[in-house]
């Protein structure tokens, strides 16, 4: 992520969106099986549900300044995915819109996403080393903090999704199955690597066409 | 995949259709398609507001109408509603006594009705309390942790808590009572297959031909244990004692025992389950006052069943037996 | 095999335990095992008895109580009462008024109701008389051969025919309205899987995982042809456009619409089903005036579904509202 | 079928009892199956469970002549098999009992069986040519009245089953498929010619064995 400030205009908005959208689409089916083994075989088809409906709206959306874009994405969530990942995806994008000025550097945004991160296990009453999306998000968040570099976030985020293989779900349906959880990636941290990377990809190649 | 489906995209909203169409006598479904609710409202009396991921009929839709639910919220397939559906349901059905939600106690359930309870209370000034259910005996309950899920126990909540409701009962009142019944009722489930999320077009999970699933949730979710597949029998006796082991004390209470359907067991055989798990309960000396035996709480096409018992206090036997009309079930009336 | 059962060789007499245990406020199991009797008889009222092979439950022991029938025969699975079970039946709750049997038009039922009638009159000096359902659209009506299938809307016919009995119709009335009832009523059913036979312990019948049966039975009879997978909507158009051309000229009158499953369908699609049946037949002008989904009249396992259309005249549709309490059937009381 | 009067010991009823019996047990599973083709896949267990009937209660049937024992024997299907077989193999048997003498040589014996399969027919409504058990009684029948042997009684038997295969279905449970019934073998066809076969078989080693 650039040092300096950055601020998304309205076209960056839409095709980050249009990114996510086709990211979590093709992996759609593949979310479901993760879910399949661990869980009730939904996730891909919340994911989906739920950026279809951003998509939808996404002029409307990207018509406001990029906090409260990543608001009104954030409630589109709510509203439309359910289950555990709707409210916990939901408050991650609504926090980070709450807390990002509208001009903001890397640091701003390594603060907010904090924030969102806390916001999500608040939400989820749930905290890291409990094979949830957490997993990926805390990482994630130090790596921010940490100043990385856009392509060193998203192999944290990728490797901190693979590391919850091993891990026993202490919170999320996979909990109720135990020690048989132990051995499957958790779902809702495959999707949040998944966008990490998807949103890397779109700096990195903006970054690379300026 | 095999079902009676056009397009798995609007196979909910059809089926709400067919169902508020066949039982508009009791139900009106919104327009919004957001919510069922009661037909005629009675002013001034709690509503029970309840809801959860659909595939799990008649569960809840099915329980709406004189004696039980004001309103119940479906949500996608084995996805639990969103805030708004509550909202908008409050608004609906509220009549100024404030509302109870209950919840099966699912993290995706358990958030989205908390939203829509914040929600409600900012935006429209409503008064909501809620009860959690977590009447399955599979999971290990602990707060460190999600604990124990709801099941088909929901429903004995769900019918006592509305028959209080309607005979007046005010809210705090209500919100503790169902948390009393919660308390009293214990499930264990089992499933001989798999469901299949329309959506997803394939089996859940895949079994062998001489297997069962031990402690299976309603979502098809694996159980406790893979094992073997032994006999009626057999089941019960493990069911059973484990349930009656975990009700201590209230086992001397008289009991309702609720063998439910998973959605693709016939009645034979869930009445011969029935006929296994009275024996076992017997024997242990339970006084089982009360039954109830069919598909109300189901995994949309698995095969399978649970036992329910819930220890019944005085007031809840009377609540049981009170008058209660809806689409799935009726007494009295 | 998968089912929740013990022995194949004892499950039936198990589970009707079960029953009986469970719902022993309605009925009683006879000692010997050979019918389930509503627990208290009126005196003076015809006695209504049915029966048939089992595993169609909740048909026919589901249907005994206030307003429906007086006893039910129930023979090992898919296969017909042997005529001593209907002469105990007749012995046990004939109060003077004569006894109707109500029979589905298979040889098997109809042979052992026949011998029954006849040894019931020579031995016991009983009156019976009786009324054979054959509601099967998809098998062509014949005098010079089987005819059509008695399936669900025999459940039609019992609750009608049941509704008179207890208002005080007497024997041959009752035998009138039963015919005309039937006459009214016709059904059609698909299958997506077959049933499996406990005591046979392997399917019916193979079907491929993109087929379905068109015209089924409700024994996993093969039906009228064998097809590819359509949607709800098209199935729906195909069963109602068929039974609209068979009711005639009936079609103009209110009529009843049942959507029965089979055994192993979840309600969720049973009520996608309703609405799309209830849109063709709004579509052909047909008045949709009451109906009934769920699975009532079932082949085991087997997941599927039929329609069934009753064309009310005014007394059969004051008949249906009326009270009726029996375990899978509730109205009123 | 021996010329000279004949009068069956109640040994010799047991005996035919048990062979019976033993016959239907071995071949139950294969009458299951032709039912599982075109009716509803019982006929193995129906026929089972009436023959175990009858033997569970052999001594007291087989106390009685002849005539009364294939009465009682007949009674116990009806009263135990249901189903169409029930009352159709109980009307053979009891309508056999009440036309036999107590001594009877051959010529007796078949009018005594045409009468019985009349006796089947007027229960079942039914004729020759619709592809049920009557396909192979009727030619029985015939055959007992034209003097020929047990053996060839026998074949006659097995053939006429055998025959029913292309025909389709007029009555019973087949008669629902029309067309479809055509290239299966009627299964109460089969039990008859099993039970001539088996009764025939028996005949043959005790005069064989005389
Ligand atoms: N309490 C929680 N805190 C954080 N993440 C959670 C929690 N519960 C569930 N999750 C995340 O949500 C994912 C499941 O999402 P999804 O399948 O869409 O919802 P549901 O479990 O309701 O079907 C899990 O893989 C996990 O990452
Ligand atoms: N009306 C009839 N007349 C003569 N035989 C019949 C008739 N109906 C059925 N059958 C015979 O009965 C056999 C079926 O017996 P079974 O399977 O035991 O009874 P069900 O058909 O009631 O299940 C058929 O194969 C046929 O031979
Ligand atoms: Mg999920
Ligand atoms: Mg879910
Ligand atoms: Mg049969
Ligand atoms: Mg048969």
């Amino acid at each position: 992520m650039s040092k300096t400030m950055t601020r998304l205009t309205s076209e960056d908005m839409k095709a980050l969106i249009g990114a996510m959208q086709a990211a979590i689409a093709e992996n759609a089916e593949r979310l479901t099986a993760l879910d399949q083994a661990i869980g009730d075989g939904d996730h891909g088809i919340n994911m989906k549900r739920g950026f279809d409906a951003i998509a939808a709206d996404a002029d409307a959306i990207c018509d406001k300044p990029t906090p409260q874009a990543l608001s009104a994405a954030g409630m589109k969530l709510v509203m439309s995915v359910g289950g555990a990942s709707g409210p916990l995806f939901g408050t991650l994008f609504m926090t980070l819109g709450k807390s990002l000025p509208e001009d903001f550097e890397c640091g701003a945004f390594a603060d907010a996403f904090a924030k969102a991160v806390d916001a999500v296990a608040a939400r989820g009453k749930s905290s890291a080393g409990q094979k949830t999306m957490l997993d990926v998000l805390y990482p994630v968040s130090d790596a921010l903090a940490a100043g990385k570099s856009v392509g060193e976030v998203a192999a944290v985020a990728a490797e901190a999704a693979e590391a919850t293989v091993p891990m026993e779900a202490k919170r999320g349906r996979a909990s109720f199955l135990g020690e048989r959880s132990i051995g499957h990636m958790d779902p809702g941290s495959c999707s949040c690597s998944l966008l990490v990377n998807t949103i890397a990809a779109w700096i990195s190649a903006k970054e690379h066409a300026a | 995949m095999k079902k009676f489906i056009n397009d798995p995209s609007t196979a909910l909203q059809e089926s709400l259709a067919g169902f508020a169409a066949a039982h508009a006598d009791i139900v009106t479904l919104a327009p919004s398609g957001k919510f069922v609710r009661r037909k005629e409202l009675k002013q001034g009396k709690v509503a029970l507001i309840s809801g959860g991921g659909s595939g799990h009929e008649p569960l809840h839709a099915g329980f709406v109408g004189h004696g039980m639910l004001d309103a119940a919220c479906p949500g996608e397939v084995f996805t639990s509603p969103t805030p708004d559906q509550m909202v908008e349901a409050v608004q609906g059905v509220d009549t100024g006594a404030g509302c109870l939600f209950i919840v099966k106690n699912y993290e995706g359930d358990v958030m989205n009705f908390d939203m829509a309870a914040e929600m409600a209370s900012e935006m429209a000034g409503a008064r909501v309390l809620q009860v959690v259910t977590n009447d399955d005996m599979a999971v290990e309950d602990s707060t460190f942790t999600t604990g124990r899920r709801g099941v088909a126990g929901t429903l004995v909540v769900e019918k006592i808590v509305g028959a209080a409701a309607e005979a007046g009962m005010d809210l705090e009142t209500l919100q503790e009572l169902g948390k009393r019944v919660n308390a009293n009722t214990r499930s264990f489930g089992v499933a001989l297959t798999s469901c299949t999320v329309p959506a997803a077009g394939k089996p859940t999970f895949d079994i062998g031909e001489d297997e069962m699933e031990f402690g299976v949730g309603i979502h098809g979710e694996p159980g406790r244990r893979r094992g073997k597949l032994i006999s009626a029998d057999e089941i019960a006796e493990e069911i059973c004692e484990g349930i009656v082991r975990e009700l201590g004390a209230a086992r001397s209470k008289p009991v309702l025992l609720l063998v439910n359907g998973f959605g693709a067991t016939p009645l034979m055989e869930l009445y011969l389950m029935h006929n296994s798990a009275r024996k076992v309960l017997e024997k242990q000396g339970v006084n089982i006052a009360r039954s109830l035996t069919g598909s109300f709480v189901t995994s949309l096409d698995m095969a399978g069943c649970s036992v329910t018992v819930t220890a019944l206090e005085e007031d809840m036997l009377t609540l049981w037996d009170a008058q209660v009309h809806t689409a799935a079930l009726r007494m009295g009336m």
